[in-house]
């Protein structure tokens, strides 16, 4: 039988169209009819183990299954006949004999499917006089709260870690009525998507720890917003409740998210009611930092804009986040533009600024990564970069796809993929080696020596059918990205790949548009090199969101005036910045985000700004009108959006780029240092983020080397050593690790701790401290 | 229908598999691997488990399912699951003698309640215990298909059927 | 015949004679008043009076925060905040009854399934000024505190009915 | 020659006599009305909007405060939308309970209106004598639901609790002798039931001391006799229901004619009225106080007789008992359900009416199928009285107003909403 062959069922006397072999659950869900189940969910396998979906079947003496069963033509079905209903009553008596009485002090009551089902499909009362099972509470972590008493075996979390998070590490031990969820071992479940759990627990055994016991489903208020953290976009429903979020939730969006959101995303809006969110304008007067309104704030801020801009006007420059919405964006080069000065760069993070290229995107749909057949990632640690293109990437790995990563240390991976570990030097190689084994030559490429591992690689990228080559931000960050860049893409056009980014922040890539990023003016390593006289810092702590950050700190420090427009106040922030304006955070604010396929996403916002803080691009707005930047009457954000719309000439296309000098910066000897940007340091928001910066992930600052290297410098695990990177230096613990390679040092960036170090790539020495 | 991905393997295998075991336990288990296609590895499971229970003095320890799980490529949890799903698998030091007492249907109809409080009394242990000397170890089963000849109850490898309490007594003294 | 007698009745004002009659024999029989507020009229063990929310014998408060009171309150009346307590139990940690919205139906104390939300009996409360009317968490339990005797009694009383 | 105009007159709505707050634009040409026009919706409160964000359950307190002297009625007629609309059988207890209390209410009601009306007219002791029994019945109120008025006693499925066994006892005191407090208490010692029956036992004498006081009263009659006069086809053609139809001698009553709750199982007689004035309506209602206490009584032995349930055993639309929720989980999940989100009737359309005292009061609901009403509305017979005013006081005198707002008996309350 083909599959895509029409079969036609009847169901309660409607007649319905199917593909044949399709499951008789999907087809009625797809019609509206609802059958009642816990342990069937759309993304997961079958199990067919929570027995609720019982149906009744013609010419079947029992009922079966509505989720374990194909549809066959002329199948007649009936999910409501007393059989069926009888079934469903029987099911659901079982089901809750051993459920606790917990109902009024569990989470889920008001959204549990328990409840909904026994209300709607159950008995109105037990029979049940024996008691019941109680198990005892296991900690898995500090984002979900357990109670496995409440659990009904459906395995939806079992299996939702083995086939999407790809960590199978909760199970079902025992048997009959000793069977129960847990990892068996007390261990916490360390998943960049674990949160998701919480969603396909149908009772309340897994649950929100952080949003525990605060709000009742009815009191909710559904809003819809992006994920303002990675560059997937991913759709959020955001829950209110008087004017405060109380917790994030996925919006289903087949061709983004799927029904999944990562932990960051998910997690992060904690960081909204950290205490050092500036809730009113502060001015720095001879030091000493004052509230004021918002009038003499803004005043003192123009005032110290047009002083420190002088007659000319390049003597500016303005620094944004790459996770401000594309309005803001847009205000603040326009109102850069306004002063005389082209100097705008949310692209804080790069190492390279050598060639040009297009604005970098990720080359396809987000869900063509699932039917991928092979990949190549350069300096790209997905799983905690972007959570959710792993997951896509896993899909298709699981389905045969060969997938490699060129690495400066050995990534934690959750399937089996090819991994080049070398050191920052050794990445640029081992990508000449691919590109001379697949017949290329070139200044770089010409002097690679060829292995083995390199043949394969080219071997397998070349005999694919469908295979991309995908940076990350790790290649951004490495002070050879033009070189990684341009082998990436020589590669990607001998093997017929597709070239493509997977850009850091939510609006990476809508900074392009708007011309933030790539513009003509100066980039951020420029304008921090050649200090300005002012600067605009837009979401942006020059601790850690800079590559360098001691670099950005001594520029900031040394300009005459410094405008801040921040959510949080930070130390780094109030040594540097002359006046703090308290912007609106994450859901405060309405405005647009352009992911990494290049959708355009638009949102409102949810929550009014914690006290004065007002939305970004209002202030940036009346700035604008105090510096007299002329056509800066704008009412709303859609005016802005609309505005920024039109004048963005650049489209996400094709990626292309044009290399510079081919000259290689990268210290091929000594101790290099790969600084990558953990998980949960990624920005503002996450870095306050009490849960996440609790779990495994949150990583405090350490040197990772290889035990040879420790060897070599007579260091033992746990020693504090003193890092000196150029004229900077910094002590912290040494760690010692089997994943990192000869001549690197794994130094990760945007800790408290690293703020006082250089670029996130460069040579390091060690030094006992 | 199993898990989507299934076999579901873990991502990084240990290289030197045949440190984990003694070559013996190593070739016993590489034989029942052999009887499954490739890929199908971890169907040894079971006998896997059972011949480094046996290997072990009767009982499995956390450690050993670990190693059991990285010979066979598979996540610890999956041999959690299995070995606390069946009874033949113990997890605590278990006496010389594991009488393995059914109380299913057929048994329970014919005494099986019985047997169980006389040699509960006889042993002055309770099911699921082990006597103090450590010879014998009392545990409650489900059907082990012998209902012809119920009550009855197993030990060791073999079966003993139709049992009466002088029955119990004269088997329970033949044991060493 | 009648004429006459309608005559005779209507000119010596029998109907009003009768009435006053009836009037003037009221004077001597004994009063049916109470003499309020030395007195007060009975109340039955049903009566829904001002809320409390009680505590356990040994003093630990009842609620549970589940928010059921908050949910069916049809006034909106109820408010409640609520997160785990330090020994990671579920409690309130705000519970506000607005006496001004309050239709005084009852529903919380029906829904309310451990019995910690109650109407006593109080019917005699007056504010002077407006944000007493909101009934604290620390009010109600102090209410609750003061009446338990009595509240124990009713809801013992009326177990056999609900 | 001096302009000769009509004199225009606010009537209410502080005014005593207009019940609440009505608002009579009153055109008079000396001191006879030529044309009065009532302003209402000084009472507005939404209910019917407010009933459409509310889960079913959650409206029935707030039926009470419709027409604010006949409570229970209001609720009925709301409950048994609801009963209609799921298809829920009620127990033959809650119909008895539900009848009775129906009529207790028909004599609070009428007990208020005799008073108030008396008053207007210049009667001061009726309205006296009226509370006195008033508060008999508002003891047997508060007996059964905890409120003297506003009782959201009845539930979709029967009545909330069972009829108590006890009555609360007058305590002692220092201000009055034990001897009269244990008198005052004589009626107390049995069941609510016991209470009851006493009160249908003594109540017929008072009602013949009302009418000593009134009936053949040549003021009251002078005051009533002759005014309002509505025929029976003009009142057909307005809309009236009730005793103001009743008077003008058209025997409708939904208690016979569409019959419900136990009303088929108990004997009483409709009074009609020949003339359709205030005085006849007045008769009819004075022996409805006799009809309905008859209707107590037959009511009272049948629950003496036979308990039972007094709500259905179905907890998909009942709330479950409080020790079940405590000990079974299927009663948990339904008793936090029901007080959350409350039940979901099946889509369609219902209509229901009960005889409440002043008439036909109807509730017509729509359910889409959620949890709440998609739509409420409310039949309220004061409506259709009082849109009758001006018809009724044309050509009266200013003092005849008084009557006939009074004979008309209108609540606020209701005609607001």
């Amino acid at each position: 039988m083909s599959d895509d062959q029409m079969v036609t069922i009847e169901v309660d006397g409607r007649k319905l169209e199917a593909k044949a072999g399709e499951l008789l659950i999907e087809v009625t869900d797809a019609a509206g009819i609802n059958i009642p189940r816990f342990c069937y969910h759309k993304k997961l396998s079958v199990s067919a183990n929570c027995r609720m979906c019982l149906v009744e079947v013609s010419k079947v003496p029992k009922p079966i299954p509505a989720c374990a069963t194909t549809v066959n033509n002329g199948m007649q079905v009936f999910t409501r006949s007393p059989l069926a209903l009888a079934a469903q009553k029987g099911t659901m008596e079982f089901l809750l004999i051993n459920h606790p009485l917990d109902c009024p002090i569990c989470d889920q009551g008001g959204e549990c499917e328990l409840q909904d089902v026994a209300v709607g499909y159950g008995s109105d009362v037990s029979r049940f006089v024996e008691g019941k099972r109680v198990i005892p509470e296991r900690n898995i972590g500090p984002l979900i709260a357990t109670d496995f008493t409440r659990c009904i075996h459906c395995t939806r979390c079992v299996r939702f870690g083995a086939e999407i998070a790809g960590i199978r590490e909760l199970g079902a031990t025992g048997r009959g009525e000793h069977m129960e969820i847990g990892t068996y071992v007390e261990k916490s479940i360390d998943s960049e998507l674990s949160g998701n759990i919480i969603d396909v627990c149908p009772v309340g055994s897994l649950t929100s720890k952080p949003a525990r016991y605060q709000a009742r489903a009815w009191e909710l208020v559904q809003r819809e917003a992006v994920a303002p953290h990675d560059s997937v976009g991913s759709n959020l429903h955001i829950h209110l409740r008087r004017n405060q979020v109380m917790r994030v939730h996925p919006k289903d969006n087949e061709s983004v998210n799927e029904c999944w959101i990562s932990d960051r995303d998910r997690f992060s809006y904690l960081g909204l009611y950290s205490e050092d969110r500036v809730t009113r304008p502060l001015i720095k007067t001879e030091g000493q930092w004052k509230e004021c309104d918002w009038q003499e704030a803004l005043d003192f801020a123009a005032q110290g804009m047009k002083k420190a801009r002088g007659g000319d006007g390049d003597q500016i420059g303005a620094l944004v986040s790459p996770t401000a919405t594309l309005e803001e964006m847009y205000l603040t080069r326009k109102l850069m533009g306004g002063l005389g000065s082209r100097n705008v760069d949310s692209r804080l993070r790069q190492g390279d600024f050598r060639g040009e290229e297009s604005a970098p995107w990720l080359g396809q749909s987000i869900a063509d990564l699932d039917n991928l057949n092979g990949v190549l990632l350069i300096g790209s640690n997905v799983r905690k970069e972007q959570p959710i293109f792993a997951h896509r990437l896993r899909k298709a790995a699981m389905e045969g796809a060969w997938v490699g990563f060129v690495t400066p240390f050995e990534l934690d991976m959750n399937y089996r993929a090819e991994q080049l570990v070398s050191s920052p030097a050794g990445m640029i190689s081992d990508l000449a080696a691919v590109a001379k084994a697949l017949g290329l030559s070139g200044s770089l490429v010409d002097d690679a020596e060829v292995s083995d591992v390199h043949q394969r690689v080219a071997e397998k990228l070349k005999t694919a059918e469908k295979t991309t080559v995908l940076l990350g931000n790790l290649a951004v960050a490495h002070m050879d990205y033009s070189l990684l860049r341009h082998l990436g893409a020589l590669i990607a056009d001998a093997t017929d790949s597709v070239l493509g980014f997977l850009p850091e922040a939510a609006n990476s890539v809508g900074a392009r548009l708007v011309g933030v990023a790539g513009g003509d003016g100066l980039d951020s390593l420029a304008m921090l090199n050649s200090p300005r006289k002012g600067y605009l810092l837009l979401g942006v702590e020059p601790d850690w969101d800079f590559w360098n950050p001691s670099l950005a700190r001594q520029s900031l420090s040394e300009a005459e005036f410094v405008v801040a427009l921040s959510a949080y106040r930070s130390a780094s922030l109030e040594e540097n910045a002359d006046v703090i304006l308290p912007v609106a955070g994450f859901t405060e604010s309405s405005g647009t985000y352009v992911n990494a396929e290049g959708i355009w996403q638009s949102f409102n916002g949810s929550v009014k700004p914690m006290g004065e803080a007002r939305p970004a691009w209002k202030v940036l707005r009346v700035l604008g009108n105090l510096l007299d930047v002329a056509d800066f009457e704008y009412n709303s954000s859609s005016q802005v959006l609309e505005e920024a719309r039109d004048s963005s000439t650049i489209q996400p296309g094709g990626n292309s780029s044009t290399p510079g000098e081919l000259n290689v910066r990268t210290p091929a000897a000594g101790l290099v240092r790969a600084g990558d940007v953990p998980l949960y340091a990624s920005d503002a928001l996450v870095r306050r983020s009490n849960p996440l910066q609790k779990t495994n992930d949150a990583i405090s600052a350490a040197v990772h080397v290889n035990p040879q290297v420790a060897k070599d410098g007579g260091f033992s695990a746990g020693d504090q050593v003193m890092v000196k990177q150029g004229n900077t230096g910094a002590t912290m613990a040494l760690v010692i690790d089997e994943a990192i390679p000869d001549g690197c040092a794994r130094i990760p960036a945007a800790l408290s701790g690293t703020g006082e170090l250089g670029g996130q790539f460069g040579e390091v020495t060690l030094e006992k401290a | 229908m199993g898990f989507k991905n299934a076999p579901m393997t873990s991502a990084k295998p240990v290289e030197d598999k045949a440190k984990l075991f003694s070559s013996e336990i190593c070739s016993e288990i590489d034989r029942w691997i052999g009887k499954f296609p490739e890929q199908w590895r971890q169907s040894a499971v079971m006998a896997a488990l059972q011949v480094v229970q046996d290997d072990n003095g009767g009982y499995l320890t956390q450690e050993l399912m670990d190693k059991v799980a990285a010979y066979l490529e598979m996540p610890p949890v999956s041999v959690y699951e299995v070995a606390t799903f069946y009874s033949m698998y113990e997890l605590k030091p278990v006496g010389r003698h594991k009488v393995c007492v059914c109380t299913n249907v057929s048994c329970m109809i014919n005494g099986s309640d019985r047997i169980v409080e006389h040699m509960e009394k006889k042993l002055g242990i309770k099911l699921g215990e082990t006597t103090g000397d450590g010879r014998y170890t009392l545990k409650e089963v489900e059907c082990l298909g012998a209902c012809g000849g119920a009550p009855m109850f197993q030990i060791g490898n073999k079966y003993y059927e139709n049992l009466t309490t002088e029955l119990v007594d004269s088997i329970l003294e033949g044991l060493e | 015949m009648k004429a006459l007698r309608d005559y005779v009745k209507s000119l010596f004002l029998l109907e009003l004679m009768k009435g006053l009659g009836l009037t003037g024999r009221y004077l001597f029989k004994k009063k049916f008043t109470v003499q309020y507020p030395e007195e007060k009229a009975p109340i039955s063990s049903r009566f829904r009076g001002v809320h409390a929310l009680r505590r356990y014998p040994n003093g630990e408060e009842r609620c549970i925060a589940c928010k059921l009171c908050e949910a069916t309150c049809p006034a909106l009346a109820i408010t409640i905040e609520a997160e785990p307590r330090d020994d990671g139990s579920r409690r309130t940690t705000r519970y506000d009854i607005d006496l001004f919205k309050c239709i005084f139906c009852g529903y919380c104390q029906e829904a309310c399934p451990v019995d910690a939300i109650v109407e006593t009996r109080i019917y005699e409360y007056s504010f002077e000024n407006r944000q007493e009317a909101v009934l604290t968490k620390e009010k109600l339990l102090a209410i609750g505190d003061k009446c338990e005797a009595q509240l124990a009694a009713d809801i013992s009383a009326q177990a056999d009915y609900r | 020659m001096p302009e000769i105009r009509n004199y225009t007159l606010n009537f209410g709505p502080q005014h005593p006599a207009a019940h609440g707050v009505l608002r009579l634009v009153l055109e008079m040409d000396g001191e006879v009305i030529e044309r009065a026009d009532p302003h209402i919706g000084l009472l507005h409160r939404a209910t019917e909007k407010l009933a459409e964000s509310k889960p079913y359950l959650q409206s029935v307190p707030y039926m009470d405060r419709l027409d604010y002297m006949s409570m229970m009625c209001n609720e009925h007629a709301y409950v048994r939308a609801i009963e209609k609309l799921v298809g829920t059988k009620v127990p033959v207890r809650a119909q008895y309970i539900r009848t009775m209390f129906d009529e207790i209410t028909r004599i609070l009601n009428h007990l208020l209106w005799l008073g108030t009306h008396a008053l207007d007219v210049g009667a001061m002791t009726m309205f006296l004598y009226c509370f006195r029994e008033r508060e008999d019945l508002m003891d047997c109120y508060e007996a059964v639901t905890g409120a003297r008025l506003h009782a959201a006693y009845y539930r979709p499925g029967g009545v909330y609790r069972d009829l108590p066994d006890q009555m609360p006892n007058h305590e002692y005191n220092e201000f009055r002798s034990k001897a009269d407090i244990d008198r005052m208490n004589e009626v107390r010692q049995g069941s609510l039931l016991d209470f009851i029956s006493a009160f249908t036992d003594r109540f017929p004498g008072k009602v013949d001391e009302y009418e000593t006081l009134l009936t053949d009263n040549r003021i009251w009659k002078q005051r009533t006799v002759g005014i309002g006069v509505v025929s029976p086809e003009r009142a057909q053609q307005l809309g009236f229901t009730g005793p103001m139809i009743r008077g003008s001698g058209f025997a409708w009553d939904l208690r016979k004619k569409q019959t419900y709750a136990a009303y088929d199982q108990v004997e009483f007689d409709i009074p009609v009225g020949q003339n359709g004035d205030c005085y006849d309506r007045y008769l009819v209602r004075i022996e409805e106080l006799r009809q309905s206490n008859r209707i107590v009584k037959q009511c009272v032995e049948w629950l003496r007789a036979n308990p039972g349930p007094v709500i259905a055993e179905d907890h998909k639309i009942a709330a479950p008992s409080r020790a079940d929720v405590r000990g079974d989980m299927e009663s948990l999940i339904h008793h936090f359900k029901l007080f959350t989100e409350g039940f979901c009737p099946p889509a369609g359309e219902v209509y229901t009416a009960v005889e409440a005292p002043k008439g036909e009061f109807g509730c017509y609901v729509i359910s889409d199928g959620a949890n709440k009403p998609y739509r409420l509305k409310l039949r309220a017979p004061g409506f259709a009285h009082l849109s009758a005013m001006n018809e009724m006081v044309e050509g009266h005198m200013l003092a005849d107003v008084v009557a006939i707002i009074g004979t008309m008996d209108i609540v606020f309350g209701e005609i607001d909403r």
